[in-house]
């Protein structure tokens, strides 16, 4: 495949792109494949060198490396290690690779309650579940769980157009509002939409359920106001609590409740 | 040509999730033909404990990113049966719909762009698109029209959003759905072109007997709860699956192993139309015909076959199931319900077969404990003995290690394994 | 049954319908052309320092490039298409109709992609918008200019103006600092102003450098240098807002009315028109009812600096 | 003006009418609140039977027919060197039925803003002259202070008006194509008895309001208010999610985004609502941002809503619907921030002087 394009007879280089998964569903990946009107343009603008889900052929001189899931055994350490050296921009795709993601529900036991119900009598390696940056630099996040793809093609663009990234610095109650759907406090139950960054088209919200906060928190979000909230409405604290560590996005905020 | 070679594939290409395959030959002998995941465990069953029968789908949901619904699904009818809920007719069809959508969009991935590949002979679905625009194009078509299904009725394609305990959270919009029935008229001339391209190909000959196990309800093709049945004549109630799985590990896979009558048996597309051929849309059945694929066929590479007449069989029944959603008064979609100590399993046709989630809750509706088995988990018997049986046959039909391997890495891939899910 | 369509059809937009009548855009009729902008050849690009690039535009269409006219101190939306548009301050003379000069520092997203166009390239601007320099107002008087880093690109127009029309103004001063002597910008055009155009120049920097023989200090050190007349006197201030706070009250200690010293103010924009309501400074809109504002009015405007 | 009384069950078939031919919506229950109240929604309507006349108030407001939450406002072609910018301002025509006076004043308040202003905007016209609003008289809610506002009658800014005179409508018809619409059904001239009935009608309504806000030279106390500490206590409940902005009938603040097509042909300009509560709404270049604290940014909200710019001659552009003061979760609404404003005031013993305004 011929590697340079002309746009506005302008010649551009292809990203060159690699994608990556650790410990993790895949659903991000997946993600990738999906759009599919839109997939042939969207294709066009990458030059794929490592993409085992998809391709076969695999090469190293990626610039791009899209990181999907956490972290969880030491091999994956090294294996990250190795693309952040070859890697110009990282990024931690998904939400796993974010924050952590649901796997980290699993640090909640200890390793050998884990490997005893499990894997009885295995020898079997885990570690406790990390985010990317909590071993390497990140230069760039995507959240979400599963990413929102339209998202993934408007960043990729901007990559491509050397054109800032940027992620919606609101919450998601401004994108809940705009499809009129009934807000989820009104019907009773806690929803992570006030704290939560926007970007997904309030997807959870619109479907009648909670958000729980897949794609972090939003910009300073007001984290004592809304335990007020929750407070106020006599909602409850387990249910909260249960909330907000699904994901494990709302880590830094937790201590918060005392 | 050489006597002596191994093969080791580390992290095999167009799957779902790590493994490796490993084959050694020594002075013309197979001295090893090895199928190893190496997926990094999650340890989902126990992250379950404690959690409230209310998140559940949105966590099992997490376990697959290809058959996320089906995964949702499986641990909503557990819980369900464990509280003894029912959930309304109207969410019990939309269900049905959302795992239509589902089991047509990871068919068409599996089709279009991980097999279709093997069958060119190029590295990935990229060259195709210049190579044979049509059957990309078509591929895609079915691909999105699976998404669509998926998110008309389950809100997201991945990671459902309105498939809750009790039923729905929200109903589907009846306009998307009258759209969603256009789509789907207008894409069967795609399946149909697709159809005609797999019917041009030569499948490698290959076959060893085995044991299929599926769902099967009598009345319909199988796809939520039902008796586990298998062709060597096993019946079942879904709740004692464990006498189906018996599952077990070994030390080189962090992915269990499964057997039943034999020492190893399969799932999926293949052993479904094994099983309930007979429930068939006639169109499917026809299609099969012309694909030459007949009940019971051993052929795993078959199994690419069999997704291709499932996927006839999706079209027309989710059309039905459209049609008898219109008519219905969308209003009643969630049973109302009180948590409850109780246990019970929940099987479903997941894309790659039965997959079986058991659930059992304590008074407040928490999980306290969970089993899940997964269709890989219960295919990695079976892709290991047909891996052996396969590189004897190469070996004896003087083929080389390229091809062998080639051939090898296409068997893997014709299950559709999904080895991320199978490590939980 | 009952049809309701009404559609405003796109050739109703058609510019030739405005031909006759000067295209102001804040004039009512023009209801049509809000969204489109003029198309502009990006005709020199002239690298002033690491960070400021000077972009000489040119009206591509000859009816528009005639008709366009704006007063010193107005800005206009720069669009640089699939980047997006930004307010800039017009900074050439406010009688040059064929070129239009933007002196543009690169902060952002943007700025960014302006930055790496060519010469020959194709940009839009709406506009122009705003308040100006109540020029005429001024005339008569002796005028202080005050320029703090990039605040003088706003200024440079109605430095212009000064010039060509210098016989009816009295002494003209224009104090400017910047943080190094390579950051200082326009230097080419310093003995033009000083020596044809009479205007005392006084310079200053923060961090000298060994070449740089001028003054080393705050912007507020040079005020020492100058004597004014605060009666007669209006004066003009821009630069970042922590400058405005020390200048005009200083100015206001001196003595010169509030309502004599004018400010540019700088504000998020999205529209240029009061219609996205980010440039809001108390109840004021900085895009319509400024950005030039007389600092009597800033004093009322609560957070304006 | 012209005035006819229609009987409810003709009504029914005109709406009916109206409703079958063209792209309609209405007041539809969409949920039912933990409370057990019902949440109704501006929906698509198909037949008149889908339209919940007897409705409460809608929880979001019916902006978003003439300023969608997200519309493109032109597109970019690039070829080769050069562009061509497309814009068009088709407007899909649409019949609103049951807006409630205060939602169509809010509708006249844009008007005035986004039409009468320096740059009127095309896009809204188009949208405003390409609908056909039916508006209807409700008895006020308990937390409707319309009446404070002066909204809570409305004489312009709808095609027709009506109001419930028991087992018939009194018509206000205020556009042409109501009048020829109007003429296949059976109506007639108002008699005495109906316009007894109207002005009965009238003092239910204007009786009716249980919410009253003090907001006498409301626009100096915000000026002398500016620095109260009442900001900065409301400010600390706000959650910064724009709730209020987006529910709200007469907010338009927005935010512009340009972005390239996935195939680099094209790129679009795209317009979406934004909020003054958001936290970049007044961030520029370089990270300053101008309002960083959650009771700047409420305050400006305030502002904006209480006391108004000078683009729309300071007039307030609230309404007094109360639907942010119904929908914000943190339970900040103008009645209990205005009487805060106004105790701060009544308890301060210094004399502050009024605002200075502008020479
Ligand atoms: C009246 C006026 C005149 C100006 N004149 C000049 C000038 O002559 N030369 C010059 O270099 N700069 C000038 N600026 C500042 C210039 O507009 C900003 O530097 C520019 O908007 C930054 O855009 P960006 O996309 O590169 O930055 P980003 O930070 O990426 O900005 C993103 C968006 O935020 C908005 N924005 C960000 N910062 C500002 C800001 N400071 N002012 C207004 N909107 C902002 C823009 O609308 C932009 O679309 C002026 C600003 C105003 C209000
Ligand atoms: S973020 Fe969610 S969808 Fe993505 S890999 Fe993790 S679990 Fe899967
Ligand atoms: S449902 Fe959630 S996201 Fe939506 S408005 Fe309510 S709190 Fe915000
Ligand atoms: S609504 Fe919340 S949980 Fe759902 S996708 Fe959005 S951010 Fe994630």
């Amino acid at each position: 495949m011929e590697k340079t394009m002309t746009h506005k007879g302008v010649p551009f280089e292809r990203l060159k792109i690699a994608s990556f998964d650790f410990t993790c569903c895949e659903g991000c990946q997946l993600q990738l494949a999906n759009c599919e009107s839109s997939l042939p343009d969207f294709l066009g603008l990458l030059d794929v060198r490592n993409f085992r889900e998809i391709s076969s052929e695999r090469y190293d001189d990626y610039d791009i490396a899209l990181i999907e899931g956490s972290i969880s055994r030491q091999d994956e350490v090294e294996r990250l290690l190795k693309i952040r050296k070859q890697a110009k921009i990282l990024v931690a795709y998904g939400t796993c690779a974010c924050f952590g993601g649901v796997n980290s529900l699993k640090n909640r036991h200890p390793v050998e309650e884990l490997i005893d119900e499990v894997y009885p009598g295995m020898a079997i390696e885990t570690l406790p579940v990390r985010k990317i940056s909590d071993l390497v630099e990140v230069d760039l996040f995507i959240p979400g769980c599963p990413v929102d793809k339209r998202e993934v093609e408007r960043i990729v663009v901007s990559l491509v157009k050397g054109s800032l990234v940027t992620l919606p610095k609101y919450p998601v109650c401004v994108e809940c509002k705009a499809q009129l759907t009934t807000c989820l406090f009104e019907l009773g139950e806690i929803c992570l939409g006030p704290v939560t960054r926007a970007g997904c088209n309030a997807v959870c919200t619109s479907g009648k359920t909670p958000c729980l906060g897949c794609r972090g928190p939003a910009e300073e979000i007001n984290m004592a106001a809304f335990l007020a909230l929750v407070k106020e409405r006599g909602l409850s604290l387990d249910d909260l609590h249960e909330k907000l560590a699904f994901y494990n996005a709302f880590e830094p905020f937790l201590n918060h409740e005392a | 040509m050489k006597r002596d070679y191994a093969i080791a594939i580390r992290h095999l290409s167009r799957v779902e999730g790590h493994a490796d395959i490993h084959i050694t030959v020594k002075d013309g002998e197979l001295v090893e033909a090895r199928w190893a995941v190496v997926e990094t465990p999650r340890f989902f069953e126990v992250m379950l404990k404690g959690i409230s029968a209310e998140r559940v789908p949105f966590l099992t949901s997490r376990i697959c990113g290809i058959c996320s619904i089906s995964h949702a699904l499986a641990s909503i009818r557990a819980l369900e049966r464990a509280m003894e809920i029912t959930p309304p007719l109207a969410a019990e069809q939309t269900r049905l719909l959302a795992m239509q959508g589902e089991t047509l969009q990871s068919h068409a991935l599996h089709l279009f762009f991980l097999m279709a590949p093997d069958f060119i002979g190029t590295s990935s679905v990229i060259p195709l698109m210049q190579s044979h625009p049509d059957l990309v194009r078509a591929g895609l078509q079915i691909k999105e029209l699976g998404n669509e299904i998926s998110s008309v009725s389950a809100g997201r394609c991945t990671h459902p959003v309105t498939l809750v305990i009790g039923g729905l959270s929200k109903a589907p919009d009846k306009q998307r759905l009258l759209q969603l029935r256009t789509m789907i008229q207008e894409r069967k001339p795609a399946l149909e072109s697709a159809c005609s391209f797999f019917s041009s190909l030569v499948m490698p000959d290959f076959s060893r007997e085995t044991e299929f196990i599926s769902l099967c309800n009598g009345s319909s093709y199988p796809s939520i709860g039902g008796r586990l049945i298998s062709t060597d004549g096993v019946n079942r109630d879904e709740n004692d699956y464990l006498l189906m799985t018996n599952e077990y590990t070994r030390e080189f896979s962090t992915s269990k192993f499964t057997r039943l009558s034999r020492d190893s048996s399969v799932a999926g597309a293949l052993a479904r139309f094994n099983n309930n051929h007979a429930l068939l849309h006639p169109k499917a059945r026809e299609t099969a015909e012309q694909l030459g694929l007949r009940p019971i066929c051993h052929n795993p590479f078959m199994n690419t076959i069999a997704q291709l007449v499932e996927c006839v069989h999706i079209l027309e029944e989710a059309e039905n199931l459209i049609n008898s959603l219109l008519d219905m008064d969308l209003q009643e979609i969630k049973t109302p319900y009180a948590p409850k100590a109780g246990a019970a399993t929940g099987a479903v046709e997941a894309p790659r077969g039965i997959l079986y989630h058991s659930m059992e809750t304590d008074a407040a509706g928490h999980v306290v404990k969970a089993d899940c088995v997964i269709p890989t988990t219960q295919n990695n018997g079976n892709i290991h003995s047909d891996l052996r049986a396969l590189a004897r046959q190469a070996l004896e039909e003087e083929k080389d290690d390229r091809e062998t391997e080639k051939l090898c890495e296409m068997m893997v891939r014709s299950y559709d394994p999904c080895i991320s899910c199978s490590v939980h | 049954m009952h049809d309701l369509r009404f559609v405003i059809p796109p050739q109703d937009i058609n510019r030739e319908d405005f031909a006759s009548s000067v295209p102001d855009f804040n004039r009512r009729s023009e209801i049509m052309r809000t969204d489109f902008g003029y198309k502009c050849m990006v005709s020199n690009i002239v690298r002033l320092t690491e960070q400021e690039k000077l972009f000489q535009l040119r009206i591509i269409d000859p009816v528009e490039r005639a008709l366009f006219r704006f007063k010193p101190g107005q800005f206009l939306m720069l669009e640089v298409p699939g980047y997006g548009d930004v307010p800039i301050s017009i900074s050439s003379s406010s009688s040059n109709h064929e070129f239009l000069e933007l002196c543009i520092r690169k902060v952002g997203h943007v700025t960014s992609a302006l930055f790496s166009i060519k010469e020959g390239a194709r940009v839009a601007i709406r506009g122009p918008f705003g308040s100006a320099f109540p020029m005429d107002e001024m005339a008569g008087h002796n005028i202080l200019l005050i320029a703090g880093g990039l605040g003088i690109a706003p200024l440079r127009a109605p430095l212009y103006w000064l010039n060509e029309h210098r016989d009816r103004f009295l002494d003209v001063h224009l104090l400017y600092g910047a943080k190094e002597p390579s950051q200082l910008l326009f230097t080419w055009q310093f003995d033009e102003w000083k020596m044809i155009n009479h205007i005392n120049l006084h310079t200053i920097v923060e961090r000298a450098d060994p070449q740089w023989l001028g003054k080393k200090g705050m912007i507020t050190d040079l005020f020492n240098d100058i004597t004014i007349a605060t009666a007669t006197t209006y004066a003009i201030v821009c630069g970042p807002p922590v400058m405005f706070k020390i200048v005009c009250s200083w100015l206001d200690r001196l003595g010169i009315p509030m309502n004599r010293m004018f400010v540019s103010l700088e504000r998020r924009m999205h529209c240029g028109m009061g219609k996205c309501c980010r440039c809001m400074v108390g109840s004021t809109f900085t895009c319509i009812d400024g950005p030039v504002f007389d600092y009597w009015s800033v004093m009322n405007l609560k957070e304006a600096i | 003006m012209i005035y006819k009384v229609i009987s409810k069950k003709e009504f029914t078939g005109f709406v009916d009418a109206l409703v079958h031919s063209n792209r309609s919506f209405g007041p539809k229950q969409v949920a039912t609140d933990h409370r057990g109240n019902a949440v109704y929604q501006f929906q698509p309507v198909h037949s008149v039977a889908d339209i919940a006349f007897d409705y409460s108030a809608t929880a979001s407001s019916a902006k978003h027919f003439f300023l969608p939450f997200r519309e493109e406002l032109s597109h970019f072609h690039f070829h080769g060197n050069d562009w061509e910018q497309q814009i068009s301002y088709e407007a899909n025509p649409v019949v609103l039925i049951g807006l409630r006076a205060c939602d169509i004043s809010a509708l006249n308040i844009l008007d005035d803003v986004l039409l009468n202003g320096h740059f009127p905007s095309p896009g809204y016209l188009a949208r405003r002259k390409n609908s056909f609003v039916i508006g209807m008289d409700h008895l006020p809610l308990p937390d409707c202070f319309c009446k404070s506002m002066n909204h809570h009658t409305v004489t312009t800014g709808f095609n027709l008006f009506c109001s419930d005179i028991g087992d018939h409508y009194y018509l206000s018809i205020n556009s042409s194509k109501a009048f020829n619409f109007l003429r296949e059904f059976e109506t007639r001239e108002p008699n005495y008895d109906d316009n007894c009935m109207l002005v009965e009608r009238r003092k239910l309504i204007q009786n009716g309001f249980q919410t009253d806000i003090d907001v006498t030279a409301l626009p100096t106390i915000l000026d002398i208010e500016f620095d109260s500490p009442v900001w900065e206590k409301w400010g600390d409940k706000c959650l910064n999610c724009g709730t209020c902005a987006m529910v709200c009938p007469s907010c338009y603040c927005y935010s512009l985004t340009e972005s390239f097509d996935t195939n680099l042909n094209g790129a679009s300009r795209e317009k979406k609502l934004y909020s003054c509560n958001l936290v970049d709404f007044a961030v520029v270049a370089g990270g300053h941002n101008f309002r960083p604290k959650n009771g700047d940014r409420l305050k400006y909200r305030y502002y904006h809503q209480h006391r108004g710019f000078a683009e729309n001659a300071s007039q307030q552009i609230c309404v007094g619907c109360n639907r942010c003061g119904r929908a914000c979760l943190a339970g900040i609404n103008p009645k209990d921030v205005i009487n805060d404003l106004r105790m701060e005031k009544e308890s301060c013993m210094t004399c502050v002087s009024s605002s200075p305004r502008k020479i």
